[in-house]
């Protein structure tokens, strides 16, 4: 693997209101290589959508990224850089794209406003050639007509087209960087594939590093090339595509692939995880999915395991008592039949 | 653990300063850590027992003075002193609440509201003003009407005797803005309780069944909106007798129309709702689904609404004694407080001011409770 | 555990179950709603929210309603329970047609059918107890009587997974997943036979959808409910339903046996949405069938087959422009609409 | 765009039509009747009843009704009883004074509260913030005729009073122009009638300026929690850029449908602040009208308010799709 | 000062200007005529003038603006009120048959502000206008012994009357209206034509230049006025404004944004006034009295005892001194004190409650219940005392409460609207108890409306009063031409109401008016604030608005 474009170490990010410290991304780590896919995984409040807002330092008050966290863009180290840098890296070097392209597109500007208002910012392109620029865009997105459609408003565009349109904004600075966070949650499953087909397209492209965000296994195995689960504002488990939903190890992983059901094959009954994801601010002691954990013994309950390594790890004290892996899921299903 | 066992250990607990907290109230709130609640108890005692202390004599003639007011405010003082001691003592002895109960949304709120310091604060002043509006005959050696050598007394500078001074016929100040508060807060409270009622069931019927109903009730809204309130107000008061009565119907029967929009709305949105569906697949009757389902969601933005129109209608009063279309005189209320010494605002400008004063102080309190109440209501702010 | 709400329910199932035949029969179900512009309410357009619909669920099964967002699954799930009625069409409902209902017949209908929603947060009122909730529902019905109420309360959380002390506690002290729970005792409160689940578990994550579609085969076994289950995810009717009903721009395309659905889909629409649903075990290989185009608006719908814009069917032709193909029986108890098959 | 405003304007004509009938009822329903201002020891009752039927008051209230309504109808406003004067006269004179008034402080109100809250919003929390805040509502709090007053009493009267009182802050207490207005030349007469204007509007204005800003400051904190503007801040824009650009117009949006119901309410306060700086207004009118059972100048000045709500909500509305693309009328 | 004024009121009948009027007419002499011309005067009124046109107009305000300002009168009344003349060069009577011929001579050379002359045909128009039932000419009463005018030649017209004393009254206050203007107009559209808001002509000292409503009427200089009425006046512009708001007129005035603040109101503005150098307060006595009508019908009113023990009761000084500020005369009757039949050595009943007492005791009214009101039979001594909205009046109101409360009356007050306090009082059925209201009477009077038993159910008669020696006293009064003849009739008139006290006279009104010193020669007295407003002048240095 080449050298990493982005690197993410130790990130925490505390939202500090009156009822306490909401610890949303407590120390995650993660480095992402120029045209790599990295999929992050895991359910809502695991913190994966903190995280990407935390690299581009859109963190509203509370919330804060916590003094030790280092975010580096090549060399550059993100988190020391001043605001202004900061807004010359987000849309330029670092984009990002939302879950909602129906409240991510500003309803009263033109779709062709909003996209060359990058490129007036960030390239200082005249409006011509901006708006030039930015039909080139919504072409390259497979948008039809796109000179057309430049003066059209988002509630004019369908889920799909903003969705395209928010791709064909965050890409108008060419990026190094495009964060996807949940870009086709929204969608239809069909709509959903074209957006997919597009990403990848435009990735292989471009060549661009791309961050994908989701909690659905099925999208993030199609796509990522590499994979970080997250839990609890934690990495549980990093590693290939391949290799995560191939061989899971971390329980939670594991739990999470066998509760899902397939379209490919109807299972006898579904697996559980019991009970549901603790809050944010009184994260369990100890290993914090123990509470849900099949495996979990005294230690998980006391001890903090650590993840190590970055390129296939588990964040779990099966790693170093592998021979505490029996029963497990099969038995949490059987158990619960009764 | 039984209950039984559970409270013997309270009460063993509380053993030790059971006899000094039964002398002062608050100290078991303030034992407790709970320092505003234990500091405003302690205050409001202090303050009644202040009351007794420099007026005894007046506390006292209550017995001689045959005078309902006298014994509505005996009736405060003792029913607050006992209150405070009351709170205090169950804090201390009382059995701590038990988790199991659900928290309900209005809990909730109310714990919200008491974060927000200034709303407190509003709440803190309208306690206040509703406390020293009821015990007015203990709180001044005045009568608000009483007319005494004009010669000698007329437009007295503020003094010790005369904190607000006299105005034009050697009335104090003071007395009058405290009994004006009366008549002030009552056309408010009365006004807003016709308007929010009529306006609730207004709504709710009108968004609930839409349609021809909606419609109809709708446009006799648009027709109320559409005509700028000052002037309907003036045209009915003006032309039916200015009096307490005529202002409080007419108020209340003229500002319903914008609390029935504010339910209309809430209403539209929550007949989509899914627990509105369940309650008609259910088979609920409609009037079920309006009172029990709908309406309880919609008292949020309504008490909201009914805080805010408080603070307005005394504004609007006052607007109205300025035209000499509301309560008459000598009745005092603050608008024609105002009014009377508006006359003389250059040669004694206090009559005028304070009841102003006392008007801003408090709309802004109510303000401020409407606007902690729409923070703590605010259902986008939790789930 | 043979609790109370069983027995009664088995013994009011076998007095009920006279009729033979399907227990939801749907025919030409239709629904428009008008477009109204300006002030003047002057109808513009219709929606045609669904347009057409037939088929029937028989007495235990579940028949899944698979759509894209705005196909009408979920206008068809309503209509099925008469909460809103149809342009055109009857529901016929254990061999009564529901529109001849007057009051008293719906109420004994709304005891008979029931819905759960898809919002856990929106479907649940936020003032009242979940206690309350069950409470006003078991009086409403008189299926409470006095002092027994609280019993069947608890018997009711305690069928769904929740525990007795719950009944004190408000929706917004519950998870996603717990709501949904209590959404479904709700439901359970009057004793149904037909439940209409309207994609319960789409709001929730995976882990607690897991659970949820577990509670409800666990219920449809244990008080043998038949269920209407709507849902946009091909992946959990797999998991849960007897048969499956395809709808696109509110008609149904396709109705089958669910695993011969997923064997081997026959409109060229199932084909395509069930090639796009991703699937972590199959990995970047699989061949997607690519769509092109967006679903047309309901509100103006392509002449002949809805689908024809946008099918990748090699064989498209001017017949399918122009004729609205009808829902045919082929083989094997399937029936597709299309003209190509 | 036209047909939707003429659709408008003929919906409204039931609405007014509603509000003309019920003020005409109200009207006539109260004791008293024009007459009685010339119940003076030297008018004869002879000449009252004269006056009575010259008036048409001696016919049933429901034929009154259909008279009026028929020359109404025809555009015929009818004479003053108390002003013998064609009422349109007045009308005429009267309505661009209110207009003057009512659109100075509207302008007033919204900018001033407009840029009042978005400075609160960005500073939420900041001493700032919660000073603007706190002075909002005390300026909310105050009724607009003491506001007036004290108005005059600080800036008029002993402004002229205090020799060290800077001339510039010394503003006229009443009346639309000076007496000499006549005599000025262009730039004068513009910059004396803004003279005049500025405590009245004050006064008129500076409390709905509060309100203004604390809708603003809602609304755009309620913007600003947008994806929208996350987006625009992922974009790299600057903070001028996201607030200016992209908060603001949406922010604008509620604020815009507070036009509408804002007019009716200033015409209100306009009543109040009229008497006070003697401003010769549609709120005078409408009150002396009032009192002196002045039923046709009643009648035509509740519906020129009611017609100024309306054309106010049209505009309001109109301003709406003016801002937000998504509403089109047509 | 202002108190000595007033006190002397009753013998000056007239009054101008404060002390300082010496000092002043030695400036006055230093400033030569011819620079006494230019500059403009802004009058300002709590109240809008309705009309110019005098078949429309009632109210007070306009009448002075018609008599002084706009048009020109027939005769105006000396400093002493007797008749002098004016339009009218000079005027004959002579008996007929019916009673009298009564012949005025014009003045050549007024004309119409449109230069017209103004001729005999105007007044012979306008009296038959007056006549003519359609015009509802508001004062047509007048006119009422009057049958009818002859036109002789265009500057001489006579009017046959019925005889009665001040006959020559009404030309005082009657302007001849414009016949070539108005002549073509119905008479029933005559109260609502133009020319009495937008256009008038007149032909008087000023012209009319603009009327804006709600603000203002402007008006110029007519140099074209006879030099033999006074020629063209020295003012350039008169403008009278319209300020409801009783600080803003007091701020403007301080400010020197107006010249003349007609009738301060309320009169505790006076002492800001005193207090400013540069302005000054004159003191006006008025035709007005205020007073509280007890209802006669009521039997609580019944007993003229009972009258008298209120008004004993009632400290009419101090109302006076606290709601007038000193500016008023306490009364004693219907007679106001210019008035040459006015009652001088009556002493006004004086403020003794314990007197009032006993007055109520002896007529059978004690507190039995001990609960501070009295009663007699089966009434209680509680009434419901009215007014309109006017602070003056309510303060009355609250201070005879609490009088009244120490005599063991209890009184309801009740602030009425108007109109409908109006329609009330002049009812047939006269349902109220007593209200507090004002009267304004006039030079010539006639109080038969008030307290005559044949008006018992007329619409003035509120007090419901009757007595046949008033009766009998007010016929004769209205004959006699003859003063020293009339005089112990009108004495004993004051007489018996004052022991009956149908009304509790409170005290006659006295009217302060507030002005800027700069402005010169104004001559305010009972005739009109403006009655000499064609005399008026600025000094030269101090005049504004100049162009």
């Amino acid at each position: 693997m080449s050298a990493p474009l982005l690197r993410v170490e130790n990130l925490r990010t505390y939202f500090h209101t009156a009822e306490g410290v909401v610890r949303a991304v407590d120390g995650v780590s993660f480095t992402l290589g120029p045209g790599e896919t990295l999929g992050i995984v895991g359910e809502s409040g695991c913190g994966k959508t903190v995280a990407c807002l935390s690299i581009l330092r859109l963190i509203d008050p509370p919330g804060r990224i916590e003094p030790d966290s280092r975010i580096s863009l090549r060399d550059r180290d993100l988190t020391a850089a001043s605001e202004g840098e900061m807004r010359s890296v987000r849309g330029n070097e670092i984009s990002m794209i939302f879950q909602e392209p129906m409240t991510s597109l500003n309803p009263v500007w033109t779709i062709g406003d909003q996209i060359a208002e990058a490129l007036r910012t960030h390239r200082s392109a005249r409006p011509a050639e901006a708006r030039r620029r930015a039909a080139e865009m919504l072409r390259l997105v497979g948008i039809p007509n796109p000179e057309q459609r430049l003066d059209e408003y988002p509630h004019q565009f369908s889920g799909g087209m903003r969705q395209r349109a928010m791709i064909a904004m965050a890409l108008a600075c060419d990026p190094s960087v495009l964060i996807a966070d949940e870009p086709t949650t929204a969608l239809d499953v069909t709509i959903q594939a074209e957006i997919l087909d597009l990403l990848a397209r435009l990735q292989e492209q471009l060549g661009m590093g791309l961050i994908f965000v989701s909690h659905d296994l099925g999208i993030i195995a199609q796509i990522a090339d590499r994979v970080i689960v997250m839990y609890a504002g934690q990495v549980v488990e990093s590693g290939t595509a391949d290799e995560l939903f191939g061989r899971p190890r971390h329980p939670y992983s594991e739990g999470l692939l066998r509760a899902t059901p397939r379209v490919g094959r109807r299972m006898r009954r579904l697996s559980v995880i019991p009970g549901s994801v603790a809050s944010p601010k009184r994260w369990p002691p100890g290993c914090r999915f123990h509470p849900r954990c099949p495996y979990a013994w005294s230690r998980c309950r006391e001890d903090v395991p650590p993840l190590p390594g970055e390129a296939r790890a588990s964040r779990c004290w099966l790693e170093e008592e592998p021979a505490r892996r029996t029963g497990g899921w099969d038995e949490l299903a059987l158990a619960e039949d009764h | 653990m039984n209950e039984a066992s559970g409270r013997a250990e309270d009460r063993a607990d509380g053993g030790r300063a059971l006899t000094a907290a039964a002398f002062i109230p608050g100290l078991a709130h303030l034992r407790r850590g709970r320092r505003r609640a234990g500091l405003s108890l302690l205050g409001l005692a202090l303050a009644m027992l202040a009351v007794l202390a420099f007026s005894f004599d007046r506390v006292a003639s209550t017995f001689t003075a045959g005078r309902v007011d006298y014994w509505v405010a005996m009736l405060t003082l003792a029913g607050t002193l006992a209150a405070a001691w009351g709170v205090s003592l169950r804090a201390e002895w009382g059995r701590p609440r038990q988790r199991a109960e659900g928290t309900s949304q209005w809990a909730i709120a109310w714990r919200e509201f008491n974060r927000n310091r200034v709303a407190v604060l509003g709440l803190f002043l309208m306690c206040g003003l509703y406390l020293a509006t009821l015990l007015a005959p203990y709180l001044t050696s005045y009568e608000p009407n009483a007319i005494g050598d004009i010669a000698a007394t007329r437009h007295l500078p503020p003094s010790l005797d005369h904190l607000m001074g006299t105005d034009k016929f050697g009335r104090d100040v003071f007395t009058r803005v405290l009994y004006g508060a009366r008549i002030s807060l009552s056309i408010g409270f009365v006004a807003v309780s016709i308007s929010v009622t009529l306006g609730t069931v207004v709504g709710a019927v009108s968004g609930y069944f839409g349609g021809a109903v909606d419609t109809v009730l709708m446009r006799f809204v648009d027709m109320l909106i559409s005509f700028p309130r000052l002037v309907l107000l003036i045209t009915v008061i003006a032309l039916f007798e200015p009096s307490i009565f005529t202002v409080i119907v007419v108020l209340g029967l003229t500002l319903w129309p914008a609390t029935a929009r504010i339910v209309r709305g809430e209403v539209l949105s929550l007949r989509e709702r899914e627990f509105v569906e369940a309650a008609r697949a259910l088979g609920l009757a409609s009037p079920r689904i309006i009172f029990r389902h709908i309406v309880p969601n919609v008292l949020g933005p309504v008490i909201v609404a009914a805080t805010l129109g408080l603070g307005n209608i005394i504004l609007i009063e006052a607007g109205l004694s300025f035209l000499g279309l509301s309560v008459q005189p000598p009745t005092p209320s603050w608008g024609n407080i105002i009014d009377g010494g508006r006359e003389y605002l250059v040669q004694a400008w206090w009559v005028s001011t304070f009841p102003g004063l006392a008007i801003v102080v408090t709309v802004v309190a109510f303000n401020l409770i409407g606007d902690g109440l729409r923070d703590a209501l605010d259902p986008r702010l939790r789930i | 555990m043979a609790s109370d709400i069983d027995r009664r329910a088995s013994a009011e199932r076998s007095a009920a179950g006279t009729t033979h035949g399907p227990l939801v029969l749907v025919e030409g179900l239709v629904k428009h709603f008008p477009i109204r512009t300006g002030l003047l309410g002057r109808e513009a357009g219709r929606v045609h929210a669904v347009d057409g619909v037939s088929f029937e669920i028989q007495r235990g099964e579940t028949l899944a309603l698979v759509g894209e967002s705005g196909c009408g699954k979920t206008t068809t799930g309503r209509l099925l329970l008469w909460l809103l009625e149809p342009t055109a069409g009857r529901v016929v409902f254990d061999g009564q047609d529901v529109s001849s209902f007057d009051r008293l017949g719906l109420r004994a209908f709304r005891r008979r059918a029931q819905i759960i929603f898809q919002d856990p947060f929106g479907s649940l009122n936020p003032r009242m107890t979940v206690g309350s909730v069950l409470r006003e529902v078991l009086q409403v019905h008189g299926i409470a009587r006095r002092g027994t109420a609280e019993r069947q309360i608890s018997e009711l959380l305690d069928a769904v997974g929740l525990h007795a002390d719950d009944a004190s506690k408000y929706p917004h002290e519950f998870s996603g997943g717990q709501r949904q729970r209590i959404g479904i005792a709700r439901a359970l409160a009057v004793q149904p036979e037909f439940v209409v689940a309207d994609e319960p578990v789409s709001a929730l994550d995976v882990s607690v959808q897991a659970q949820v579609l577990n509670l409800l085969v666990d219920l449809q076994r244990r008080f043998s409910l038949t269920y209407l289950f709507i849902t946009h995810d091909l992946s959990v009717v797999r998991q849960i339903a007897d048969r499956v009903a395809v709808m696109y721009l509110g008609r149904v395309v396709e109705l089958r046996d669910c695993e011969a659905l997923f064997q081997g889909p026959l409109h060229p629409y199932t084909q395509a949405l069930l090639s796009a649903v991703p699937d972590p075990e199959a990995g970047t290989d699989r061949q997607r069938i690519a769509l092109s185009g967006e679903v047309a608006s309901p509100a103006n719908p392509p002449p002949g087959c809805p689908f024809h814009p946008r099918c990748p069917h090699p064989g498209k032709d001017e017949t399918c422009s122009c004729v609205v193909p009808p829902l045919r029986a082929l083989n094997g108890g399937a029936q597709a609409a299309c003209h190509k098959i | 765009m036209t047909a939707y405003i003429v659709r408008r304007l003929i919906q409204a004509i039931p609405l007014l039509l509603g509000i003309v009938t019920l003020v005409f009822v109200i009207v006539h329903a109260a004791p008293g009747d024009p007459t009685a201002m010339y119940v003076h020891p030297s008018v004869s009752p002879e000449v009252i009843e004269q006056m009575r039927e010259n008036w048409g008051l001696d016919r049933p209230i429901h034929i009154q009704y259909l008279r009026w309504l028929r020359s109404f109808l025809t555009g015929d406003l009818g004479v003053s009883l108390t002003q013998n004067r064609p009422i349109v006269s007045i009308l005429a004179e009267r309505i661009p004074n209110t207009l003057i008034l009512s659109g100075t402080s509207l302008v007033l109100i919204f900018a001033i509260g407009i840029a009042i809250g978005i400075v609160q919003a960005v500073r939420q929390h900041s001493t700032l913030d919660h000073t603007l805040t706190l002075s909002a509502l005390f300026i909310y709090s105050m009724p607009s005729f003491w506001l007036g007053l004290m108005l005059i009493l600080v800036f008029a009267h002993k402004a002229h009073l205090l020799d060290w009182w800077p001339a510039a802050l010394t503003f006229p207490a009443s009346g639309m122009t000076s007496v000499d207005y006549d005599l000025m030349s262009g730039w004068g007469k513009l910059g004396d009638r803004l003279h005049h204007l500025v405590l009245p509007s004050i006064a008129l204005g500076v409390a709905s300026a509060a309100s203004v800003a604390r809708y603003m400051r809602s609304s755009m904190l309620e913007v600003i929690r947008q994806d929208y503007i996350r987006t625009a801040r992922a974009k790299g824009l600057p903070e001028r850029t996201v607030i200016l650009k992209h908060a603001l117009k949406n922010a604008l949006l509620p604020i815009i449908t507070l036009l509408g119901l804002y007019l009716p309410f200033l015409f209100s306060g306009a009543v109040l602040v009229e008497y006070v700086f003697a401003w010769p207004g549609m709120g005078r009118t409408i009150v002396d009208a009032i009192s002196q059972r002045d039923y046709p100048l009643v009648m035509a000045t509740s519906f020129i308010f009611a017609v100024m709500v309306v054309i106010a909500n049209l505009i309001a509305d109109i301003l709406y799709a003016v801002v937000d693309p998504r509403i089109r009328y047509e | 000062m202002r108190r000595a004024l007033i006190g002397s009121m009753g013998v000056a009948l007239l009054s101008a200007g404060c002390g300082e009027g010496g000092e002043r007419a030695q400036v006055a002499d230093v400033v030569p005529d011819s620079l006494r011309y230019g500059g403009t005067v802004v009058v300002a009124y709590m109240a809008e003038p309705s009309s110019m046109n005098q078949f429309a107009s009632v109210d007070e305000n306009a009448r002075e603006l018609q008599n002084f300002v706009l048009f020109t009168t027939l005769i105006q009344y000396d400093e002493n009120l007797q008749p002098a003349p004016y339009l009218a060069e000079r005027w004959d009577t002579a008996a007929t048959i019916e009673g009298l011929a009564l012949t005025f001579h014009l003045r050549d050379g007024v004309r119409w502000h449109d230069g017209a002359p103004t001729t005999a045909h105007d007044f012979k128009f306008t009296f038959d206008r007056i006549k003519d039932p359609r015009t509802g000419f508001p004062s047509a009463s007048l006119l009422a012994l009057y049958d009818s005018a002859v036109v002789r030649d265009s500057f001489t017209i006579i009017f046959y009357l019925k005889r009665h004393p001040g006959f020559l009254d009404p030309w005082r206050r009657i302007s001849p209206v414009p016949e070539h203007i108005l002549g073509d107009v119905p008479p029933a559209r005559l109260q609502q034509h133009p020319f009495g808001t937008e256009s008038p002509v007149g032909n008087g000292p000023f012209r009319f230049v603009e009327h804006r409503s709600g603000d203002r009427w402007v008006f110029e200089a007519n140099p074209d006025f006879p030099e033999s009425l006074g020629g063209r006046p020295y003012l350039d512009r008169l403008v009278y404004r319209v300020i409801e708001e009783p600080t803003t007129r007091l701020s403007e005035l301080l400010a020197g944004e107006v010249d003349v603040y007609l009738s301060i109101e309320p009169p505790q503005q006076v002492s800001e006034i005193e207090a400013n150098p540069a302005v000054q307060v004159v003191s006006l006595p008025t035709l007005r009295y205020t007073f509280i009508n007890w209802n006669g019908r009521r039997p609580l009113f019944q007993d003229a005892r009972v009258r008298r023990a209120l008004t004993l009761a009632i400290n009419r000084e101090q109302i006076v001194q606290t709601v007038r500020n000193g500016l008023g005369v306490v009364a004693k009757g219907p007679v106001p004190p210019f008035h040459w039949a006015y009652h001088r050595e009556l002493e006004p009943l004086p403020y003794n409650p314990d007197s009032a007492r006993a007055l109520l005791e002896a007529a059978g009214w004690v507190d039995r219940d001990g609960d501070g009101i009295r009663e007699r039979d089966v009434y209680r001594a509680s009434f419901e005392l009215r007014t309109n909205p006017n602070p003056t009046r309510e303060d009355i109101m609250t201070l005879v409460q609490a009088d009244l409360r120490k005599v063991g009356f209890e009184v309801r007050l009740r602030v009425q609207e108007a109109q409908s306090l109006r329609r009330d009082i002049t009812s047939r059925e006269r349902p109220f108890d007593a209200f507090v209201l004002g009267w304004g009477t006039d030079f010539r009077l006639d109080d038969r409306i008030l307290f005559a038993c044949s008006q018992f159910d007329g619409p003035f008669q509120w007090a419901s009063y009757c007595n046949p020696r008033v009766d009998e006293l007010l016929d004769q009064v209205t004959r006699l031409e003859d003063r020293s003849q009339a005089l112990p009739l009108w004495q004993e008139y004051q007489e018996i109401l004052q022991w009956e006290q149908p009304y509790t006279f409170l005290y006659y009104d006295v009217r302060p008016n507030g002005l800027r010193t700069r402005l010169r020669d104004v001559q305010m007295d009972i005739r009109g604030a403006l009655q000499n407003v064609k005399d008026w002048w600025v000094e030269p240095t101090a005049r504004r608005f100049t162009p």
